[in-house]
This record gives C-alpha cells, structure tokens and sequence, in this order.
C-alpha cells in the first residue's frame, strides 16, 4: 500500500513530527512507513530531505540514525546551554509531567512504562528517565508479560521526603464527585426514553 | 408515553428556555407566549412522571413564567411601553427574565468556542521535557522540593479522571443498544411483515459490531422464549427468523416466560 | 548583558534546541533571554525567524506562545499521524455544566460562586469543585462583600488547555457585539408572542 497522496515534502513534514513525538528510541524506517502508509524507499527519501534542510537552515536539530531507528535529537555544540537549562531554577522544580508519572507510579507500583503510558496516554520515557535519574524511582524487577517489560516503583527517598513508612501510608484518592458518571447517566436515561418514544 | 417535548439534559431552566425560545425563533408564528410557559410546564410533569428530581431552580423559574403569563392575561395599559419610561424602577420579572436569558446565551456561545479551541488544542502534540540531569552532573540534593503529598495526590487525582472518562464512554455506548429494545424491534418487525425475514435486513444503515452482537443475543434470546424460530439454509447464509407458531415440532406454543415482550 | 558573538541565526537554533529539550513546559521569552544571555527583544526576532523557517520550509513543527511560554508541538493537520503513537490523550472530559461555569469565570475573573450561580440559574459547586480539582480554576482570593466569599479565576493549566497565550486573547462571544440587536430581538419575540396571545 503506498500512500500517494502525501508529496515527498509532506511526507518529510509528517516523519518530523511523528519523530518528534517518538522519543528516544526513535522510530525504524520500516515503522515510519507503516505510520505513513508509503513504502520504506519513500521514507528514507524524505528522512534524507529533512536532514538536507536541517543542515542547510542551521536548524537546532537533527535527524540521526542510532540502532536502526531514526531519532531526532539537539546539537551537542549546545550542550552548554542545556547545561544553564539544567541548572535554572525553571528546571529545579519537578515538572508536572513528571510529577503525573511518579503519582501513578506511587499508587499503582510495581507497574510498566507501558502500562504509565495507557494511564498517562502520552510517551512517558522521558519522565521515567528524570524520576529515575533523580533517585525518586527505580527498577524492581521484570514483568512477566511479553518481552519482560522493567517494573518500576518509588524509592526510599521519595517516602523519606513525605515522611512516609511505607507506601500503603499514601493518602486515598478520594474519587473525585463524579460528575462526569453522574451526567452520563442522566443523558443515557433520557436517550432510552427518547429511543422508547420514538418507537 | 406522551411527552410534549423532546426530552433532553438540560443545564438549569435558563438553559430550557432557550432551546424552547430556539424552537419559537423557527416557527415564531405558531407559538404564543403562553405556549413557552406550557411547554415550560409540560418538560417538568414529564420529568415529575419519569420520578426524577426536579432542581427547586426549575420550579422557581415555573413560578416566574406564571407570573408573566398572569400579567399578560390582564388587560394591556393604553400607552405602549418603551424604552424611556423607568422600567428599571418598576421591576418587570419578564425584561428580568429577558435580560437574564441574554446574559446566559453569550456563555453558551462561550462555550461553543471554548470547545473548538479545545479541539484545536488537542490537535497539537507537544512531546515531554527531555531529561536533562545528564547535563547536570551535580546531584539535585532535594529533587522534591516544594512538592506536598498533596501534589502527588493531585496529580493522581488528575490523571484518574481522564482516565475513567474513556472507560465511561465505552461503557454507555455498550448500553446504548439493549438487548430487550432490541427484542421488541423484532417482534414488531417479524409481526408487521407477516412470515419471514433475514438476519441481513434487520441492520439498518449503520452496521456497528455492537448492533449485530446485541440483534444476535436478541435472536437467541426470542428463540428461546419461543416468540421466534430461526433457521438457516446452509453454512454462513443468512438466518431466516419467522414467527413461532407452535408447529414446529409438534410443540404447543408455551409461554413459558411471560416477558413484556409484545405487550 | 548581550551575547553579541551569537548571531541572530544561531540564536534561533539555539532557541530550537531549548525549545525541544523543555517539551510541554515551555520557555518564556525572558527565560530564554537568560539562558542565551540575550535581551528579550534579541529572542523575540530569532523566535519569528524560525516560525517563518518552519512555514516556508513545510516544516512538521511549529513554535507556539501558549500560557506565556513558547513551545515546540506538531501540526494539527498531522495529528491523524500520532494518535496511533500517542495514545490519543481525552481532552474532552469537561461536562457541559463545568464548560459553562469555566466560561463565566474566565470572562468574568474574578468572580464568586454566587455570582456564577446567578448568571447559570443553578447551583454551581459541584463544577467550582470538579474545575479546581482539574486545576482549572484557582481561588485568587475573597471579596470585600459579606461573607467574604472566595473569588476564582483561571489557572495555566486553562491556558494550556485552551491554545491560549493569555485570558486576554479570550475571544469576544459573538452575541457580546451583537448585545443590542439581540436584546431587541428577544424583546421583539416576547411582544410579538403576546400580540398573538391577545389576538
């Protein structure tokens, strides 16, 4: 199947975007061409055009092949100011993507990337990598599931910083009043009535 | 049932009178006055019939309409209001009302917009921060600081309630379609075309996996409560379903279940 | 301080590169000023020039300024591309009853829940609660009226939600211009249904 619709430059701008938001274990050729519903050959035009205009732009990325798969990444010449990014007080403070990754990690440990990704319902690799590297989280083991997925959950540091025993000394979440049930309800009683009606 | 207005959620009474005053804008010629408040009054006995509570929001306004459809049935003043005299003085509950309904309507326009923007919004991926300690070979002593339980709790919190929204969907979608609506259909359809039809014919337009699950479990369902029998000619053919006569098998027709089916 | 030895086409793909590596949390223009050692004009000029790469080039990206903050995101032509990736994220999890009341407080921030109620002509609570717990709306204090009850207002969270750079982009309702008009037409079809009525 070829998607002919897109132009080769289309295509360039869609394989951008989709390794933009791939993270860092990038996205194959071959995935690339199942996202795009072209052939491999197409993809690998268009990656060669993105990199072409990267260059020729002086754009603040670039497209590199690590393992097979495509990664789009910074320019190491910058790292001195992602330096003064790492050390600003913007950054001091965790961010809330990370802070949305450690809360379901907390309540919900031993759990998967994947499985804080379905809960979460965006890529979660990079906060796992910060929580991890912050010594908030760590690895616990392997999931039994296919291709063993790492099990994560909480450490010790972060029960220390609540002064927490254990985790089972983590407040309920108390369900929030649940409007949304209670609405959905309410319109589902009246669409079966309606249904009834117009019977 | 005989309700007198098609039954929809609304927000408050405001939100009630408008949709009827939309439907007064269409076929502004055909509705008086008094009909809003009829019609006002009609959507509260249905709910009253249904037993659902009806906000004590709902019944204040019901008092505000009768008191200006009261004040319509009195005889009108010879000079014509306008707009110079000290309305404002003299609370009239209508221009109240009207002024009111024009307030609400513009944030239910404002709602409209917030939805398309919302929608455009989430048109937009914006990927996660990158982790950034590996350009920061100092230690972070406090990588918390600042952060309460509750933060934690919060952010929970948060992510929970996106997340049962998306099961809440699926599930009402699952109810949308019941097997017992389902039945009725069938047995109406069945009677009215006399003896035979096909599984084929009983899928309208919209074909969904739900529909034919929910119209196959009907099936089984009809057969055996013997209101139907079901037969097919070879492998993978259509299922012919005709109305049980009882003949069948030499069978008499027993209800054995008297369901509300046919009544 | 000016960080004159950067010219304004590295400084722009340095912004591109800060950009990528800040994600969702974004940067604003005197953060990135800081970082670049740069004044804020400086980055509001390289900030342009890459927004005008990144349309002439039919880039996959684009740099928008969303509660104060400019961020790197994909396009929302492409987005068919990335739900398969992303998980799709459920954004539209607020009610009708929240929509509203969300609505009135941030066209009229800040503003009391009686006031909310006033306008809506239903108890409000339920929304205030389900909104502040979605990190919506805020308190922003307590007014001077009796009582002293708490005044709300929007959060950046709203922003982030919404596309918006500030409440001040909030666009006018349509019926706002037209308050005239439509207060003589209301007027109009109240008189007119009573001349019916008396005929």
């Amino acid at each position: 199947m070829d998607n002919q619709t897109l132009t080769i430059r289309q295509l360039k701008s869609v394989i951008e975007g989709l390794l933009f938001m791939a993270g860092d274990e990038g996205l194959s050729s071959s995935q690339l061409a199942e996202l795009c519903e072209c052939e491999e050959e197409r993809v690998q035009h268009a990656v060669a055009l993105l990199q072409q205009q990267y260059t020729a732009g002086e754009h603040g990325l670039q497209v590199k092949e690590i393992a097979g798969a495509f990664r789009l990444g910074t320019l190491p010449t910058h790292a001195p100011y992602f330096q003064k990014l790492a050390y600003s007080p913007v950054q001091n403070s965790i961010t809330q993507a990370s802070l949305e990754t450690l809360a379901i990690i907390a309540y919900r440990q031993p759990i998967t990337r994947v499985e804080i990704e379905e809960i979460r319902g965006v890529k979660s690799d990079r906060s796992v990598q910060t929580l991890t590297s912050k010594g908030l989280i760590m690895e616990l083991g392997r999931s039994e599931a296919i291709g063993r997925p790492i099990l994560y959950g909480t450490t010790k540091l972060f029960l220390d910083h609540f002064g927490l025993n254990s985790v089972g000394d983590l407040p309920e979440p108390n369900v929030v009043l649940d409007e949304n049930t209670l609405e959905e309800e309410t319109k589902l009683l009246f669409d079966k009535l309606e249904a009834k009606k117009h019977k | 049932m005989a309700l007198a207005i098609k039954i929809e959620v609304f927000e408050g009474p405001l939100d009630l009178l408008l949709h009827l005053i939309d439907e007064a804008k269409v076929e502004i010629e055909n509705i008086p006055v008094h009909e809003i408040t009829d019609q006002y009054m009609a959507y509260l006995q249905s709910m009253q019939e249904l037993e659902l509570e009806i906000a004590s929001e709902f019944i204040v306004m019901a008092a505000t309409l009768l008191l200006i459809k009261s004040r319509t049935l009195l005889p009108k003043p010879p000079v014509q209001e306008t707009f110079d005299d000290d309305w404002q003085n003299d609370i009239d509950p209508r221009e109240e009302l009207i002024q009111r309904l024009i307030e609400y309507k513009k944030y239910k326009e404002a709602v409209l917009m917030l939805k398309d923007m919302q929608m455009e919004r989430s048109q937009i991926f914006i990927k996660e921060p990158d982790d950034l300690t590996p350009y920061a070979p100092v230690v972070v002593e406090e990588p918390l600081r600042g952060v309460e339980l509750k933060h934690i709790v919060n952010a929970f919190q948060r992510v929970l309630q996106k997340t049962k929204k998306g099961e809440q969907v699926a599930r009402i979608r699952r109810d949308e379609l019941s097997v017992k609506d389902r039945m009725k259909e069938i047995v109406g359809l069945v009677g009215r075309r006399g003896k035979r039809v096909l599984f084929s014919s009983l899928m309208g337009e919209e074909v969904s996996r739900e529909m034919i699950v929910v119209t196959f479990l009907a099936l089984l369902e009809l057969m055996k409560t013997k209101k139907i029998v079901c037969y097919q000619h070879q492998l993978f053919d259509d299922i012919v379903i005709q109305p049980f006569t009882g003949d069948e098998h030499g069978q008499s027709d027993i209800d054995d279940s008297p369901t509300e089916i046919g009544d």
